[in-house]
């Protein structure tokens, strides 16, 4: 088979091609939604016209033949229409009210999880880990899969005061929206990396790779013409890896995660917020990162018992003051919680005013 | 038929409720050779902690200069089916709707030359396809491109813009994000493929301040539908919530984060002047509460993730601007916007660091807007602060034009 | 008369000494107080005994003569003794009750100011000036005085929400407590410094020089053996000024005054905050700078008005929000608002939430 | 006879409600030379608006770096009088109380070698002598000194430590804020009057959070009265307030930060364990509530003044501490905290820079305070912190018992 002509700078198709027909004709008139299970809801136009979702976990690393799969369920729910979302779940778009409970039964029967609709835990963002990046201090896919399937009754089945957004970075590039996150693991590095002065002279620049760290750890090494790193300064950033491969930074036993909570990205109530780190460093424990896991599920539970409706996890710290949040957690307060970097002045508290 | 590996660590993740990536992963590696060995070395990394990727190469398509993640294994000896393992980026289309035609086509182009795993999608936006050759880069565009679809942007490039789903299926959209988010794309398709900035410029548009698509923070360019105008309240609604249990005042009035509603019993009441337009007692009130009738975007810009000095939210630059098409009043804005930072920025800088380093006022002047307290929390603290000599002339002549009238302007 | 011996390092005499007696007896013992008017309160010990204090204004810059006239009242009504508070007032410390009204007819008819207790303006901190500061650009007494006399009934007299706190400051070194305090004064320099090369040699150092500059607007200029400043970098500061004489800043025409607010140190409700910059610069105008006052009662007249019963000015405007704080007040918003310093960071918005 | 001055300048400031200063310098300036050469120096000030004051130079008296400031007048030819005008600081008494014949004494002395002008006191503390000349200092010293008063601090010293009235006649005093004060001024003698550390060192005593002396901005040690232990609530006496029409409510039950006050019409409430100490109910109510019965202080360090990189409110360092005599845990902790700034600081840095500068971790580990969540009002928001071979052992060791007990210890 020959190859077809290419084009260029086309750009993505129109959307309005794949959008299901009662969408045009109601588009930018919605008039209300109503959630009807965990992962079902309905929009309900102006013209009284009404569009159901269901919604559908999803790996986001999908085979050609799972999309094949979602989408022969679409042709028959949903005369072909679906859509992903922001989450990277499945949303099947239905029309015809008769099509709901028979799409419900397929999905099930199939084994797909329905649910993170309304105050629940959805997917969350995460990145390529060992799967895909050189960059990776872990993998995020089966960090993610252990989450949920410990996570799961908040996925497709209870209710939580309010959206729990979890995320998982696999290293401090962040691609994941780890920062903003209500829950989030990062993997971190916590070794100095190793300056490589022979691969150094063929691969990387010295003033570049000088400007690269942000604490100034670096200096020029005369003596092997390349650099070398101070190590008390480095707090393994990674950021001269990133420009020089001769500077590897990975290791197996010291590189972990990290658990960082708190943060949000919508304005209601409260303006957007950064996560803030509460675990400094748990091992690298494949295939399911147990004690990362456990964390996890101990700060949403603790939330889940003592915020108040409507409260997000950055919230209800705030509320009852971080002091409150280490005694009823139980964890551990350390040197590492304290920052010493851009934000210190930030953060320390200049109030008599705390809890005991 | 592709090798087959052992994976005792990875097949624990085929259990539990969860739908599993290693089933995803088995699947192609059933039938394909590149993925067969991402699960081997997959595996291997399970046992090993640690990955086996080098740092991409400059691997692409003709012409552009993006799109494509160059991905070598550093030990191809043991895995030369990832020996390659480049990612491609296509562009999604606006909210990520699909008619199956459409998918099916890029899962038989996929299958035809790639791995067949895919994201669905990566976390900027992009349909992504994990793992094919160098020499077939050139073919699957040809496919793609042929058949309507374009490349995403990588590198220090414009990048994939992406949007919620907005008009299409919410009733609280402010702006039509499908279609900003289409026309901004094809507006920027040189800067999106062809890689010429001190670094990568993001963006994207939520319809509301719920900001289903994270734009405040992780775009460089975060566009924010809102309104000016009340807030519309039908009262019937209000009183069916509150007669089937919704504790109105618990929830929505002392969670209003500007105090400015009140409930009597029987009436709701917003001071419409001191809503911040947060969305909250909208999003938990839908069927009662709608958003006022002048429609527009508010625009903040800098958001990043933490490497190096910290991660930033994005910064209301512009707090309300209409968003009508052909939405050239945004696209100038971008473009001006994009212009100063391409002329102060150093590499590997994103706008907002340019932004600090550099000065808001200097950013604000090239692009023509005021400065307004809406860009602030506050103002400055410290007290230290710049002239020029035409600011402090301007402060004389007032403060002349004071004494001769006796009203001062402060 | 000849000069006795000399004693060194004994410190301060100890307080006790100077404590009435009715203090010593209930010292630690006090149970509550009362306010019985602006300028005179009660305080009540567990044993029932009272001490009444009776606050007198004062312009902080006394004479000798001042002082033995104070002391004469102190003896005839206080048994001799009085104190001073941390913002300079003078308190006439009164045990027995019949007194209170004579002290206070007699200080009236002597022209003292009483008030300035409770949820009042009281004496503001400040700072030298031009009577004694190589340092000041402008003069703080001046400034003190004419603000006073504008706000005086609200000094001993009229109610606001709660106590403001007034400072000026005669230079960025801020003496005073400027940096936190309801509204003050802060006076500036608005024209970058001249170097005179013929001095510098003589009295300055190169590297101190250098360093002292926070923008790094300072560089060597070896044509004179000097340095050179990079005008569009300098900020005003005054810092290289204070490490070297031989950089004069001060300019008769462009030094002036900038208004900052919201600020305040207790930890009431909130915790103690900054104050922010709200007018950037006017001219010094002696010896009445009637604009600053002008600003200044505009300010706390529209605090008085709008704020709720116990809201300091700085829990006022963030509440209602710095962009209605500018719209309140009519105070113009400028560049110079908008912080591009240490903090521009925390102070950029970062919310889709704001007023119109 | 001085010389007289046409002042019509100053003369407007004379006018007026407010007590002129103006005023006590003319007083002064009938009798004084040097008060008259000020007058007419400061009438110069006010006509050309600038300053005629240099850079001072070192002066002092035998034995004392500091303690006076050395003030040269720049146009010595036409105000002789001032041509010397240096100020003199004297510690005053803890919290300001003073008698009448003390107060005598000092004036005598003043208008024997001074100007006669003073300033009822400088914003550090001191009493202030405005205005003598070099060859009076050491009389001067002889004088007061041998009459039982002390040179204050200036310089890179200790600074002249203050204190609110506390205990004298306050009754919310926590702690005994005078005697702590006269104690640590005692101490630290030879720090305060011969300077040689990197910059300036102050303490501020307040009796509790309503912080009368500023401590938590102004101080470098900030020591801040504080309980543990509920507060002790008088119900008979809530009543009466809301009897009077004290809107409790309103007033403290909304206003309360931590929203751990109710009241139900008849009984206040007070879930003492969210309780922050924050005063605002004990002093909207102060007949009704009282500090709870375990008494102490919380320490935080670093206030300062703005120059150069942006002023600073101290830090929490010691949550609590008790408070008593002989305060050897305080004193030491002084110490402790010195010595590592000493150690640390570059000249001109004052402790909270130098803390910012090299770490909280380094600071709290010198001087053996352990991390504390009290200290901080959220932690680090950025993926990056330190670890030392120590740390990351500990927590191996820790992750191997968890493994053994199967009980994790976050
Ligand atoms: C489908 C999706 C948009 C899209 O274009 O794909 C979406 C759709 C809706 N969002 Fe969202 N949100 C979506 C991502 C987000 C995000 C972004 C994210 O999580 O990264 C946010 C910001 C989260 C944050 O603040 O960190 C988000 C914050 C909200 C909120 C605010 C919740 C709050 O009170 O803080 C609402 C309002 C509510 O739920 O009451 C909302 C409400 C809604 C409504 C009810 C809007 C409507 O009337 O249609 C939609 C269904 C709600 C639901 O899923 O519970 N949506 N929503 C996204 C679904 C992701 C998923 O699969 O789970
Ligand atoms: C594929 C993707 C993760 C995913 O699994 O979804 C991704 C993958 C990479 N990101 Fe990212 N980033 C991806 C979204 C993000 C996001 C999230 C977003 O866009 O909303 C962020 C945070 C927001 C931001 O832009 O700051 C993000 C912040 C970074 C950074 C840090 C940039 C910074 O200024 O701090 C780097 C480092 C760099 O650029 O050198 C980075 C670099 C990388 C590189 C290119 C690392 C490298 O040098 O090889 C990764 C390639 C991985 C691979 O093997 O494919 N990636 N990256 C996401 C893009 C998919 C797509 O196009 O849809
Ligand atoms: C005398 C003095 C202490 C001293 O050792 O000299 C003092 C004495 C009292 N203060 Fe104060 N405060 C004194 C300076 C301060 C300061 C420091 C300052 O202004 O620089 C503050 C912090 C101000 C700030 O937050 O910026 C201060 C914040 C308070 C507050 C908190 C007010 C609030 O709600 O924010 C109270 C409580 C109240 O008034 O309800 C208070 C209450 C009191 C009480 C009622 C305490 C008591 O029961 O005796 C005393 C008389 C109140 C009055 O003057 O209204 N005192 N008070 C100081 C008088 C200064 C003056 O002459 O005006
Ligand atoms: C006299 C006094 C102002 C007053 O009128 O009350 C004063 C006067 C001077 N201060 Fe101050 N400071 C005085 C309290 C303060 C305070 C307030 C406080 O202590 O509560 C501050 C702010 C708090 C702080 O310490 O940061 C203060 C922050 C400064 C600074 C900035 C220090 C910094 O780290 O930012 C300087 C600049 C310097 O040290 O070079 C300074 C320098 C000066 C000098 C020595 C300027 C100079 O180099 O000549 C002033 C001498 C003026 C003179 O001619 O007498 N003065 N100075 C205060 C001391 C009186 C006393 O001992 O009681
Ligand atoms: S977060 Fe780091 S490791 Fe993960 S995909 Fe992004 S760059 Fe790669
Ligand atoms: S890892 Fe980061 S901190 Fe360490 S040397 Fe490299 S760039 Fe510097
Ligand atoms: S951001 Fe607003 S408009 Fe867009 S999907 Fe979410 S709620 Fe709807
Ligand atoms: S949108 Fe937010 S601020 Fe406005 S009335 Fe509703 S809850 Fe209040
Ligand atoms: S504020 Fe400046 S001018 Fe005023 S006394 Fe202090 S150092 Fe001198
Ligand atoms: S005034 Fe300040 S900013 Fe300007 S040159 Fe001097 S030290 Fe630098
Ligand atoms: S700080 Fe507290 S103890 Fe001291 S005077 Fe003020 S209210 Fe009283
Ligand atoms: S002291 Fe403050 S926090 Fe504690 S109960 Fe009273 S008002 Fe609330």
């Amino acid at each position: 088979m020959s190859v077809p002509q290419r084009r260029t700078d086309i750009g993505p198709p129109h959307y309005e091609q794949f959008l299901p027909p009662i969408i045009k004709k109601n588009y930018g008139n919605w008039s209300y939604y109503q959630q009807l299970a965990p992962g079902v809801m309905v929009h309900v136009a102006e013209s009284g016209d009404k569009i159901y979702s269901v919604r559908v976990g999803s790996p986001r690393l999908l085979a050609t033949d799972t999309i094949r799969e979602i989408c022969s369920i679409a042709d028959k729910y949903c005369d072909g229409y679906l859509r992903f979302t922001s989450r990277n779940n499945i949303e099947f778009l239905v029309t015809d009210e008769s099509k709901l409970n028979p799409l419900q039964d397929e999905l099930k029967s199939k084994g797909y999880a329905i649910g993170g609709i309304g105050y629940r835990v959805s997917n969350p963002v995460h990145t390529q880990g060992w799967v895909h990046c050189h960059s990776a201090c872990t993998d995020a896919s089966g960090l993610v899969k252990s989450i949920m399937d410990e996570l799961f009754p908040y996925f497709c089945e209870k209710e939580l005061p309010n959206k729990v957004r979890l995320a998982v970075a696999c290293c401090v590039n962040m691609c994941g929206a780890v920062h903003c996150s209500d829950i989030a693991v990062v993997a971190v590095h916590t070794k100095v990396p190793q300056v490589d002065a022979e691969a150094f002279k063929n691969m990387c620049e010295l003033p570049t790779t000088i400007a690269s760290c942000p604490t100034g750890a670096i200096s020029p090494d005369p003596a092997t013409k390349s650099v070398k790193i101070k190590a008390e300064k480095c707090m393994y950033c990674g950021n001269c890896f990133t420009v020089c491969p001769a500077i590897p930074i990975k290791d197996a036993e010291r590189d972990g995660v990290a658990i960082v909570v708190g943060g949000k990205v919508g304005n209601l109530r409260s303006n957007p917020k950064f996560s803030k780190m509460v675990i400094p460093y748990i091992s690298n424990e494949p295939p399911r990162w147990p004690k990362a896991i456990a964390a996890i599920k101990l700060i949403l539970e603790t939330y889940a018992k003592d915020a108040r409706k409507f409260e997000r996890v950055g919230e209800w710290i705030e509320r009852i003051g971080w002091e409150r949040f280490f005694q009823l957690t139980g964890i551990e307060f350390t040197y590492q919680h304290i920052d010493d970097f851009t934000f210190a002045r930030e953060t320390f508290r200049t109030a008599a005013t705390f809890k005991w | 038929m592709p090798k087959m590996y052992d994976t005792p660590l990875l097949d624990e993740l085929e259990k539990g409720p969860w739908p599993s990536f290693v089933k995803e992963i088995k699947k192609c590696a059933a039938k394909n050779d590149m993925a067969a060995d991402e699960l081997g070395l997959l595996e291997k990394s399970y046992k090993t902690k640690i990955g086996y990727w080098k740092h991409g190469g400059i691997v692409g398509v003709r012409g552009y200069g993006g799109g494509v993640i160059g991905r070598y294994c550093s030990i191809p000896e043991e895995f030369p089916g990832v020996a390659h393992f480049h990612t491609v980026r296509i562009n999604q289309p606006s909210a990520w709707f699909y008619t199956t035609d459409a998918l099916r086509t890029i899962c038989d182009i996929w299958d035809k030359y790639g791995s067949g795993l895919t994201n669905f999608h990566g976390s900027t936006g992009d349909m992504i396809l994990l793992g094919t050759r160098t020499e077939a880069l050139e073919d699957i565009f040809a496919e793609l491109s042929s058949r309507g679809w374009d490349l995403g942007g990588s590198g220090s490039a414009m990048r994939t813009p992406s949007c919620c789903v907005g008009p299409a299926r919410c009733e609280w959209a402010n702006i039509d994000t499908l279609e900003l988010c289409y026309q901004l794309t094809q507006e920027f398709q040189d800067e999106l493929h062809r890689p010429a900035w001190p670094y990568k410029f993001k963006i994207k548009i939520a319809g509301c301040a719920c900001d289903c698509v994270a734009a405040i923070a992780r775009a460089d360019c975060s566009i924010i539908g809102t309104w000016k105008g009340d807030i519309k309240i039908n009262q019937d609604e209000v009183r069916n919530y509150v007669k089937n249990g919704f504790d109105i005042q618990k929830w929505v009035i002392d969670m209003c984060p500007t105090e400015c509603m009140s409930w009597d019993g029987s009436t709701l009441t917003i001071d419409n002047a001191n809503c911040n337009r947060c969305m909250h007692c909208i999003s938990k009130m839908t069927k009662a509460l709608k958003p006022g009738d002048e429609k527009g975007a508010t625009i903040c810009i800098g958001s990043k993730a933490p490497i190096v000095v910290g991660a930033l939210l994005s910064w209301v630059i512009v707090p309300f601007i209409k968003v009508e098409k052909p939405y050239d009043e945004i696209k100038d804005l971008v473009r001006k916007m994009t212009e100063w930072w391409d002329e102060n920025g150093k590499p590997r800088e994103r706008i907002g660091e340019v932004i600090e380093r550099v000065g808001m006022r200097s950013f604000l002047e090239y692009i023509g807007v005021p400065p307004q307290p809406q860009q602030v929390k506050e103002p400055r603290r410290d007290p230290f602060w710049f002239f020029t000599e035409e600011d402090i002339e301007k402060i004389k002549a007032k403060e002349a034009e004071e004494k001769k009238t006796g009203v001062y302007k402060f």
